[in-house]
């Protein structure tokens, strides 16, 4: 099994989401994050303090699906969440060993 | 208060104890005026509970949100008991030219039907008291983020026994000031020149918090900073319109003054940050809303709706030089500018009433034989009083309470936000 | 209300109306009250809405948030709605020792001109139409995070009908308790004590939440449960200064008593909690704010500014001891201690009220050939007689509603949070 | 100012400038009645600001929290300025049936001790300049989240100069519909429907949001949006019983009316809501208390509360209906429902109040020989003529304001959020 | 090492700290997530707009421990988190490279 | 290529994120986390009603640099955020299989 971790913009959250449901995807983490990288920040200045804002914020997805999967999935998500603009993100990939269900006890692809 | 028939008035009242039936002939108690201070009197606790907790408390950061509202909370308290106690007999009682004395501690002698010109006096010792209780709590801006609980509390015990009620009693309880003839229609130098120059005076002894300058300190929460200033606009005519003791023209004049006033250094902070950097801030309209607030306050009563809009438009690029340039120049940590907004603003309208009250700019007049130069002349002596009086025995008070209870919490707590360390509660949970 | 002259005048209209050329002789509408009781009125509404709300829903966990605001907007809603349909005439009409009667229903006879003392009785009306409101609105808190909104709904329709416009009657609309001498200026019995009786037997009837004791179930937002109770405070001043009905001297003592007892109880509130855990929390400023308007509601009218103070200080210990060691001892789950802080606050005010009108303690005295034993014996006959009424009937009616709604949510939906199970919508979003 | 007799004698006083003495000598000034109109005054402030901002600023996103609350500040201090500069003037000037004139240009001629019936004319023209502070305010509800800072402040200006000056000259400062009878007690077609009208014509010519229909725009938080919706019942009783200039019977009339009529459109949109879909929320009660509160304005000084509270029940569904089924038909993108809520119930309060005030159904009356078609016939026409005139005009503004400035702001600060983009700030931090 | 990453009920986050606690796990990471699965969400309507929420709040875990420890914290987890309804959470692990303790600089299992 | 997870304190992140930046990292993402560990939580008591916080505000870093970079990037990281005291905060290192440029759709090195 993979995890998929991707970093992208939050308005393409739902639309990122519908597609990976499509081809079969059936579960994800989602965490509201602060990204850095390229696309730069903004100022924020109150009562004469400048503050730099180096961060902007990003949605992160996790996702763990079999080996097979994985191709298409990351396929997905770049297609989807693509705007063309820099700050649209990145996708990496990772080797998971093991999964579980906790409901049911179930293990590896039958957990997902 | 600042209504000077009204305060004579008071002060003949006071004088006139031993001779009460005279007196009582003469005063009827105003059903209308009685309600009209009622609700002011109820506006500015309004202003103090939540306004300006609020205001302050919108501007820290999340870890120290309990702390600001708790100062604002503790002060309201033990300093409405003080004037009950003592407070209110050293401010209006007869005593000398600097302090009133003991004569009505605990209230002594005032019940239900004794009037203070046409309103209970009960009505009058609460609208007061409410004033008592604001100038204090102003102050904690400045050293916000950083000081310990119980040192705030002792302090303010302090200052306003030391501070706020003698000068109180000189400008509106038949003091020196007053007698000066100097113009304070509602409370510019008792409440804002005063709370502002302590304030720099706490942030100059406390130093500055921990990161100041380098970690990002924004406000964590505008939204309530916006609601905390619009509730002080609210109360503020309770504070200012309430000041008349009646609800007559003069009052009337005072609320129309308020209004404009407000609005008008609104605009004019929005329209200096425009041309400065662009874009005009939520905190920048709020700012200007409390410059306007306090640069009118001194003023309200005395000079025109006209004179009013030039006032408000005036104050706050001089506030917004100064909270934006001096105090970054001078490096100091008034952490939410209580000096740059209430010193300054408060200054700027003491000195303007000597102005902007003339009949020819629309306002109400001088006293006979006065001339605009000796006004102003005259304004300014009694901010210069406050300022140093205020500023020596402010200092005293920090370095006194800095040695029994120390001032500031430890590094580890400052870190931590006082909220957790102070208060033992957090503002948020999910 | 507790103004005897004026209920007792109220009365006599009623009792008068057959007979109402005469009686239009005597009244003539003032200005000055009406101008206080219409400020008077809205204030108590601002009580309920925001305030009682955000002072409960601070207290809730985010998922629950909305549930709070909705069960006193509801209620606010559906009692006004009752109260003109029958419950004004039920309360204030001539009735017998117990009920009013319809013969005011639908506020038959009434018209912009007809008085009630020196206000319209449409002011009159609306004035007692915000307490019928606020007293409900505040059992909700002793139920909180569980109940559903139907039931909530009819408990409110029925409650008010069955307890409240009873014993409003039987205290202020000329019935048995008022006769009896029972001294309660602006409503500690007939609403706190009511209201925190109705409330402790709900929290029994319908049983702890799930995960009571063992889940973190700190307040969502303490910002939010300040604010509301300082809206409390300044809403609190039309409750008490307001039921003089009339802007006079004794609206004033009504006014510095709630002033200073709050300021009291705040502060000691504060003093007991840093004494029994070294830090002074938010939160206990916060229920030391509300255990002292509630204690000194129905002696605001009757003590001196003293003797608030006294009670102030008094209250709180008492109130600590309740929400923190007693509600523990017995297990049961009063989520937002409304006994704890409204019941025995008001117990402890109306007893005290009993003692601190003695004019030795600087009190307005009491009536003619009674002693302070006798008073303090009719204070607590009052207490008795509205606990065990207010406690049997409110037992019944939680009954009643359950059999025909079912009272609680179930397991998942009280898991999820009443906000997405009753309501369909969440508190925050981004 | 509905009240005929009042207006009327309005007008007389400015038309008899030139014969002051004769009317000096009928005018007194009453204590009671600017106690009253001063607190009236600051509650229609405390409306907008924070009240309506409240409101409008709970229901957009986070990223634009504070662009609400920037516009609702500058419409604030703008139109205050405008008031007192011309304003005023055009308004309550004698001028011609369209607009008043500029004689009472920069306040002119105006002192203390002017009055305008018992009130100082002080105090009426801040009365006054609340609400057309707040008329414009409503209407930054109908293009939220996207229009340029710049653009709404111009916007503004022109606006009230074109639009809300003349309409409300025409109604209430002696102009054309005050004299064909229509009945607005408060400002239904004035502020409401005007506003409503202004926001619709917004809506179409800035066009949806992005993402609108797609994306989620969930409020962000439901609980400022109920405290805002709080603060504007509260704060509507001085817009509607301060409406009577006087705190008399007719006053009570209008308070208790402006209670009951918004108790019953709060339960009604619940109950709609409640069959719709099984679930009444949060937002269907606060939409359902500012829908009563619109629909009684005109209607609350003339109809009984039994009216009242019908007219309550009437209001909800149909406002329902707009905001749900109408508007997702047309599919134009009235953000926060200024239309849907403030312009229809606007409509259905003008002509209803046509109905009720029928002696036969609880109503003060008719004028000497209207009959009830004839009153109606006379609703529709200001309303319709509110809807022509405003509609037009604010078209024409939107155009030439958009060829100035733009506005728009471009698609990448839209998503951005107009705090950041227009403002250089964030609402919240940790 | 073994990084554990699982997504439970937010309900059972202090049971299962607890669990592991006395199992011997020294820390952890704990994010507030939304939760995409089998779990369906709910839909909200503000005034006639419709929106569906198709993520349940649940909390992440992630956990680094030593490779002997690994088993026993996943069947910990599973079985203190379970409450045999739909939602209940998953269990991934994955190998970790190497571990250091910002404090001490110490490394890998002397790290944890 | 390395997935670099660091807890730290929050008030080190502008100091670290300097200091990466300086070293040439280019991306990151920032969750803000409870941390559990030894650093103890504090009580907070409600009405007699008593919470230990478990839990103490930290800040999670996420990484992804070449190999080459990987010790690099641990080695400033917990230089610049120690400050001696406990707390200071773990770095944990995993293999990353594969990276994705969403904007272009570049891979592995290249896309970070
Ligand atoms: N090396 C990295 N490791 C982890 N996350 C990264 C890294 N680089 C970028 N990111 C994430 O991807 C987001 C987009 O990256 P950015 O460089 O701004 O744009 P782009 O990918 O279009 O060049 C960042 O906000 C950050 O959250
Ligand atoms: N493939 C997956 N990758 C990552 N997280 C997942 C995955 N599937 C489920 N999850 C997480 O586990 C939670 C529970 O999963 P769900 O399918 O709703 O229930 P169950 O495990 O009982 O069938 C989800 O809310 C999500 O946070
Ligand atoms: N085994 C672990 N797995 C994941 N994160 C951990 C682990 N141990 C500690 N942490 C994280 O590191 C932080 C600091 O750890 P702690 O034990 O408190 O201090 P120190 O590292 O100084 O001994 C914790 O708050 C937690 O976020």
């Amino acid at each position: 099994m993979k995890l998929i971790i991707a970093a992208i913009k939050p308005f393409k959250l739902e639309e990122v989401r519908e597609a990976l449901t499509s081809i079969g995807v059936r579960g994800m983490m989602v965490t509201e994050i602060k990204g850095f990288g390229s696309q730069s920040g903004h100022t924020e200045i109150y009562r004469g303090a400048e503050y730099a804002v180096n961060f902007v914020p990003k949605v992160k997805l996790e996702i763990v699906v079999a080996d097979g999967l994985a191709d298409q999935v990351v396929d997905t998500i770049q297609k989807t969440a693509k705007t063309d603009k820099i700050g649209d993100g990145k996708i990496f990939v990772l080797d998971v060993a093991q999964a579980v269900r906790v409901r049911t006890g179930e293990l590896n692809d039958d957990a997902l | 208060m600042a209504n000077l028939k009204k305060t004579l008035g008071l002060a003949a009242a006071i004088a006139a104890l031993t001779a009460l039936p005279a007196f009582a002939q003469d005063a009827k108690l105003s059903g209308a005026d009685t309600a009209w201070m009622m609700t002011s009197s109820l506006l500015v606790l309004f202003m103090t509970l939540p306004g300006l907790a609020l205001f302050y408390g919108g501007l820290v950061r999340t870890k120290n949100m309990l702390s600001v509202l708790m100062q604002c909370s503790i002060i309201t308290g033990v300093v409405m008991i003080v004037w009950v106690v003592y407070g209110y007999s050293l401010a209006f009682g007869s005593g000398n030219a600097i302090y009133g004395g003991f004569e009505k501690a605990f209230l002594a002698g005032i019940t239900p039907d004794t009037l203070s010109g046409t309103i209970p006096e009960y009505v009058f010792i609460v609208f007061q008291m409410t004033f008592a209780v604001i100038t204090p709590a102003l102050i904690v801006g400045s050293f916000a983020e950083r000081m310990k609980f119980s040192a705030l509390t002792l302090f303010s015990i302090l200052w306003v026994t030391f501070v706020y009620f003698p000068i109180a009693h000189m400008v509106w309880g038949g003091g020196y000031l007053g007698a000066q003839g100097a113009k304070d229609f509602a409370g510019g130098t008792v409440v804002h020149i005063n709370a502002g120059v302590a304030g720099l005076v706490g942030a100059l002894v406390l130093g500055p918090r921990l990161g100041f300058g380098k970690e990002n300190m924004a406000p964590h929460s505008m939204t309530l900073t916006m609601v905390g200033a619009s509730i002080l606009w609210v109360g503020w005519f309770g504070f200012n319109a309430g000041s008349e003791l009646a609800a007559d023209g003069i009052a009337g004049l005072a609320m129309i003054n308020t209004f404009v006033a407000t609005a008008a250094a609104l605009v004019s902070w929005c329209a200096v940050e425009g041309m400065a950097r662009g874009k005009a801030s939520m905190l920048g309209a709020a700012s200007g809303m409390v410059a306007g607030l306090v640069a009118i306050t001194p003023a309200c009563g005395f000079v025109g709706p006209m004179g009013a809009v030039v006032l408000g438009l005036i104050v706050s690029p001089i506030c917004y030089f100064f909270v934006t340039t001096v105090k970054s120049k001078f490096g100091y940590d008034d952490s939410l500018d209580v000096f740059g907004v209430h010193g300054i603003g408060g200054i700027v309208g003491a000195i303007l009433t000597g102005v902007f009250c003339a009949p020819s700019l629309g306002g109400t007049g001088y006293g006979d034989g006065v001339t605009m130069a000796h006004q102003i002349y005259v304004q300014i002596e009694a901010v210069v009083i406050t300022i140093v009086w205020c500023g020596v025995i402010s200092f005293i008070l920090y370095k006194i309470v800095d040695m029994i209870l120390g001032l500031r919490v430890d590094a580890d707590s400052e870190r931590e936000g006082l909220d957790i360390s102070q208060h033992g509660e957090a503002a948020y949970h999910s």
